[in-house]
């Protein structure tokens, strides 16, 4: 049990994928202009996050390992986060019909989303098992969630700070990714195992 | 080979299901409507299309930026920006630039009747029937201009609208030439 | 006012309200700064003249880097420049160093603090991260070697630097001098991390001259003038009860559950508190009304999870003290806890 | 009779300043050269004339009437000549003029035909309204709105509760402490009248603590059929919603009246008025104000209204000072005026002449949350200075900017001394222009689709008439429109000559 804690804590806040994975900063950044949009795409990322990394545990297990086709992984994980986005895009309004209608629009975009396949790789570096993949999806996409609403939040503020012109927009957006990445560090040593 | 056929059969499921899912048009209707309603529906034409509805129109397809709007000003940029999610620009003064709110104010002594800015008015603001002097609707006139180069005779001049429904003299600094 | 008037030839409107309480920023600034010098002071008969230097540099560096983005900023240089709440940035800033931090060190934090943390957000009143944290845990990233050695507490048992040896170590480096070494150690918190990893217990811990009679040798007196200072600042109204309240409390709560779990391997609560930053961070640190969030239960919040982040980082992670990325963690997340905490509004029904 | 009191959020301690005018009985003012009375003295839609230029008119006559339901008519403070009907300037923040009607004293201030009902519970409580409406009783209080409109409400759903509001909270004013000390009858029988004409339940007459003699004076005349509460000093606790929580305990739900809830609240000035209309048939025409601040002689005032606000300074040793200023209403709510040309109206309760004004440099917010602490409305004033500063309107709806009733607690206590309600009172005043803008671009959407439509249909058929069309007289059209350019151009020529003719004499 301490052991999916630590995966949790490890992948939401001492790896985080935004500003510490770097990984997840581009679609963060496309997406904190609104608080709506932003909590749309966090839920996608929930959704989709656990979904893809224990699919990518179980496709090396089952198909490329057995057949020697390791080089394919790349392909193979690109392909995947495609067909579970669209999957879920086309056929999720069968399985919850509140959450589909808030997740849907973002699921074409999560298809084609560094986050995604981010953190499906990264897991396939940890090598690790179908219910640590679970929880290290989890993981990810609770970190990926909460630094997205922070920055999101964050945006409101500085939109309506002075800040000098030649730093308005993404400027000082990056300035303060890079600050609360700073502060991410002080996580480090935490999870040393 | 197998590996190969697999990654063969899930190319052609991925295409097909892309294929199906081509972005929908009501989608960009709707998006029009919501953009239209931010327009200040002056129909003045300084945008360069002929209304607000087809500037909604060229926004939603990307063929006209958010900045052509002058009646609109800083404020409807803004709100565009953050409908649409780009950033806010400075009105591009190729279109006019940002005024108070005017009206049209046709000088009664000297109109002579010929209806051409009752033809001009895209909001049908301006009564009056030919050979009669026309006027007004001040409530209507949504300050658009465009009847003020028709008139052959010069009798309308555009006023600054104040709020409270008074329509105060106008304000020689305040007044834009038309 | 007259002239203003027949100048323009408009109307001025002055909006009401037309009084005024006797309250401004300047005044706020200068009572923080009161409250402040004992623990200064306290800090250097303890750490050497190094405190007062490295405080000392940094108001001077500060005045000038604060004064060169006023004038690139183009905006009014008196008004701001001495409005204190620069003053207050590096004095904490200075509070947090060591001792013997090199110059340059300074003032590469102050740049920090004051350029990047500051003035890019839109100087005093717009800024997101406390520019003191910041700048501090800027050059504890970037020189953290300067950071692990620090005076010695006076009544240990080395040495302590004599004022030209702690100069010389400030303006040409540590290596400058030879008998660095005993000059120089590690903290009581970044010790006891140490010697924790160690496998050694708490009991055994206790017992080095680094601590005192009940906390950190040196650090516990100087916490308790902290703790002063903050009385009376809570007497001059000018911070609120709740914020050092909630956070020594949830500290004190964490460490006591954890003391019981084990005091083998947990300091106990009240060696906790007057250890390290705590009490700086309780009156003057999370204070700072600018960074913090502005609706109560928001500051409650707040408060309660620098609190909690300064004892995790501080008991597992590899830093010895948590206040400042604790500080910094919070303040990103203030925007956030302020548009979930906004409190209702007289008259407004619950859905409506 | 005790009641429970319910201390409001927020507020504040203000130094009162109540002793520099509150302890001299009031004056009567002399008639002044000229009476300004604007056609507009409440909220609502301004009077409309009766009367021209060169009337003679006696005190007390009619000379406006309501126009609609939201208005009150305007009678004559005495009697004289009008001389001018036309745009003067009036106590308006932005110092516009509106227009007045001016009266020439003629100094046997004789009174007009006056009709007094001595016996008020005689009158059917709709009748009493009536008679209220006539004699323009507007709120005295500061907001002036029309006190019948209130007192109609009143009617049309079970009233629980009349607050007569005495609580006189801004620092410097005194004028109802002084009208209670020196007519305290016309105040409890002014209530009695009140509840009679909304037959409420209960009455409620509520003082601040530091005004033990207009205590005293109710106190000897009250029955039991009033209750008298004191309540602690504080700021705003005269502020409708505040003084009603402090009562009852209920708060007025945002966007709500206090009739919606069974309460209805007037000023004790209001009252007094409506008692003197009513028994002695004497309509609106004089109030108390109090002079204060830095005059020689600071203290309250009996002045007809119209009268010009400098007249009402002079009797209270007023000498022009630089760097001092001077404001209509209290420090805290009142209004800034550039001159003292504008005349007393029903709705100005003391003038104000200071040079401690807030004056300091406006600083950058630093968040400190004291604004929060004093809020009577429980708003976050600070987030609503940023949406307001970044004009982003969306947001300051959503932090409640509409139920901010402006009292200007928060500018107080601003270290920062940002003029904050300044900030809030423009966006309010843009919001609302905002959503007038958008009803009439959606209007004139509908127009402008409606006319295509039209001009569709006449394409049509046009395009089938167009056959028998014949444009012989299309000549003739020509010539006629060449000539009437050409009368216009010369009746142009003419007009301007006129113009410049007149600007000459000017």
């Amino acid at each position: 049990m301490s052991e999916f804690i630590l995966i949790i804590f490890s992948a939401a806040l001492v790896n985080n994928i935004i500003v510490l994975g770097i990984i997840g900063t581009d679609p963060a950044l496309a997406f904190m202009r609104r608080m709506d949009v932003a909590t749309g795409l966090c839920l996608t990322m929930l959704v989709l996050l656990p979904l893809v990394s224990v699919s990518g545990c179980l496709l090396d297990y089952w198909l490329l390992v057995p057949l020697q086709l390791e080089y394919f992984q790349l392909l193979v994980f690109v392909s995947t986060v495609i067909l579970i986005a669209l999957l879920l895009k086309h056929h999720g309004h069968r399985i919850n019909k509140k959450l589909d209608a808030r997740i849907n629009v973002f699921l074409p975009l999560a298809g084609i989303n560094t986050t995604v396949l981010g953190t499906m790789l990264l897991n396939q570096e940890l090598s690790n098992t179908f219910l640590k993949s679970l929880v290290f999806g989890m993981g990810s996409a609770l970190g990926f969630s909460f630094v997205l609403l922070l920055m999101t939040a964050a945006f409101e503020r500085l939109e309506v700070a002075d800040v000098p012109v030649p730093f308005r927009g993404l400027p000082i957006v990056l300035i303060t990714l890079a600050l609360i990445s700073m502060a991410f560090m002080g996580f480090s040593g935490l999870i040393n195992q | 080979m197998t590996g190969i056929l697999i990654l063969l059969a899930l190319t052609v499921v991925i295409s097909v299901m892309l294929y199906n899912s081509r972005s929908a048009t009501p989608e960009q209707e709707k998006l029009v409507d919501t953009v239209d309603a931010l327009l200040p529906q002056t129909q003045c034409g300084k945008c360069g299309y002929p209304g607000c509805k087809p500037y909604a129109e060229a926004i939603v397809s990307n063929r006209a930026d958010i900045n052509q709007c002058p009646p609109g000003g800083r404020n409807t940029i803004r709100q565009l920006a953050n409908l649409l999610g780009r950033e806010i620009k400075d009105l591009n003064p190729a279109h006019g630039k940002a005024g108070p709110k005017m009206i049209a104010f046709i000088d009664e002594d000297i109109c002579i009747g010929c209806v051409k800015c009752i033809q001009a008015c895209p909001v049908d603001a301006i009564v009056g029937a030919p050979k009669q002097m026309h006027t007004v609707i001040t409530q209507a006139c949504t300050g658009c201009e465009l009847c003020v180069a028709p008139c052959p005779v010069d009798c309308i001049s555009m006023l600054v609208f104040v709020q409270g429904g008074r329509r105060v003299k106008l304000d020689p600094v305040m007044r834009t030439s038309p | 006012m007259k002239m203003l008037m027949m100048m323009r030839n408009e109307t001025v409107i002055i909006s009401s309200p037309h009084m005024h309480a006797a309250t401004s920023i300047n005044r706020v600034m200068t009572q923080v700064v009161y409250a402040l010098i004992p623990g200064i002071l306290l800090s250097a008969w303890f750490f050497g003249a190094g405190v007062l230097i490295q405080c000392l540099l940094a108001v001077f560096f500060v005045l000038g880097v604060e004064a060169l983005m006023l004038y690139l900023r183009e905006k009014p240089l008196r008004l701001f420049l001495f409005d204190g709440s620069a003053v207050v940035t590096a004095l904490l800033f200075a509070l947090c160093l060591s001792p013997y931090t090199p110059v340059w060190v300074n003032f590469t934090g102050i740049c920090f603090a004051i350029i990047v943390a500051k003035h890019l957000y839109g100087g005093i009143g717009h800024n997101m991260f406390n520019p003191a944290m910041a700048g501090y845990v800027f050059i504890l990233l970037c020189f953290p070697v300067y950071q692990t050695s620090w005076s010695l507490p006076s009544g240990a048992d080395e040495l302590q630097a004599t004022l030209l040896q702690t100069l010389s170590i400030i303006f040409t480096g540590p290596s400058s001098i030879e008998n660095f070494d005993i000059l120089s150690g590690a903290t009581t918190l970044a010790w006891t991390k140490s010697q924790l990893s160690g496998m050694f217990m708490i009991t055994e811990i206790r017992n080095s001259p680094l601590f005192g009679s009940f906390a950190g040798k040196g650090t516990e007196w100087i916490a308790v003038a902290w703790l002063f200072g903050g009385i009376w600042l809570l007497a001059q109204r000018i911070i609120k009860w709740q914020m050092p309240v909630y956070f020594i409390g949830t500290i004190f709560l964490f460490s006591l559950l954890f003391y019981w779990y084990d005091s083998d391997i947990y300091l106990a609560p009240v060696a906790t508190l007057f250890t390290g930053g705590i009490m700086l961070a309780a009156f003057f640190i999370i204070t700072d009304p600018v960074t913090a969030s502005t609706t109560p239960r928001g500051r409650i919040i707040y408060v309660t999870g620098i609190g909690l982040l300064v004892y995790v980082i501080r008991t597992w992670s590899a830093y010895p003290d948590g206040v400042a990325f604790a500080v910094l963690l919070m303040n990103a997340a203030v925007p956030l806890i302020d548009n979930y905490t906004r409190p209702r509004v007289f008259g407004e029904m619950k859905h409506g | 009779m005790t009641r429970e009191l319910h201390p409001f959020p927020g507020g504040l301690q203000i130094p009162p300043h109540k002793e520099l005018s509150n302890a001299k009985k009031s004056l009567i003012t002399p008639l002044p050269d000229s009476i300004i009375l604007p056609l507009q003295q409440h909220i609502g839609t301004p009077a409309v004339p009766l009367v021209k230029s060169g009337d003679k008119v006696l005190k007390g006559q009619l000379i406006a009437r309501a126009n609609g339901y939201v208005s009150v008519p305007l009678h004559a403070s005495t009697s004289g000549k009008i001389i001018d009907i036309g745009n003067y300037t009036v106590p308006d923040p932005l110092g516009l003029k509106a227009p007045c009607i001016v009266i020439e004293p003629d100094g046997d201030d004789v009174w007009f035909e006056i009709k007094p009902t001595h016996d008020y519970t005689s009158i059917e409580p709709q009748a009493l309204q009536d008679v209220i409406r006539e004699a323009g009783i507007a709120g005295l209080g500061g907001a002036g709105f029309p006190a019948h409109v209130k007192l109609r409400e009143g009617t049309e759903s079970a009233v629980d509760t009349l607050i007569i509001n005495a609580v006189e909270c801004e620092p410097f004013i005194s004028c109802d402490d002084r009208l209670i000390r020196e007519k305290p009858g016309y105040v409890i029988n002014g209530a009695r009248m009140i509840r009679h004409a909304i037959q409420a339940k209960h009455c409620v007459i509520a003082l601040e603590a530091d005004m033990p003699e207009a205590y005293a004076a109710l106190k000897e005349l009250i029955d039991d059929d009033i209750e008298l509460i004191q309540l602690p000093a504080k700021y705003p606790q005269g502020g409708e919603r505040q003084l009603i929580l402090a009562l009852t305990g209920k708060e007025v739900p945002s966007g709500g009246l206090p009739i919606h809830m069974g309460i209805v609240m007037h000023n004790a000035a209001t009252a007094a008025a409506a008692f003197r209309a009513v028994t002695r048939g004497e309509p609106l025409i004089s109030r108390y104000i109090t002079v204060s601040g830095e005059v020689n002689d600071p203290r309250n005032l009996q002045v007809l209204l119209g009268t010009p606000v400098k007249h009402c300074a002079d009797q209270c040793g007023y000498e022009e000072k630089e760097g001092q200023v001077i404001i209509l209403g209290g420090p805290m709510m009142g209004m800034f005026v550039n001159n003292m040309h504008m005349p007393v109206i029903k709705t100005t309760n003391c003038v104000l002449v200071t040079s401690t004004y807030n004056q300091s440099p406006e600083m950058p917010c630093i968040r400190c949350g004291q604004c929060v602490d004093v809020c009577p409305a429980e708003l976050l004033p600070q987030q609503l200075y940023w949406h307001a500063h970044a004009k982003n309107y969306d947001r300051l709806r959503k932090y409640h900017l509409f139920d901010c009733i402006e009292c200007g607690c928060c500018s107080y206590v601003c270290p920062s001394n940002i003029q904050l309600v300044q900030y809030y009172r423009k966006a309010k005043r843009q919001i609302t222009q905002d959503e007038r803008t958008r009803l009439s671009a959606d209007h004139a959407r509908e127009r402008f689709m409606s006319r295509n439509q039209r001009l569709a249909r006449e394409e049509q058929s046009h395009h089938n008439d167009l056959l028998a069309e014949s444009d012989i007289d299309e000549k003739d059209k020509q010539a006629f429109i060449q000539a009437a350019v050409e009368r216009t151009r010369t009746k142009r020529a003419q007009l301007s000559n006129h113009e410049n003719a007149n600007d000459d004499e000017k």
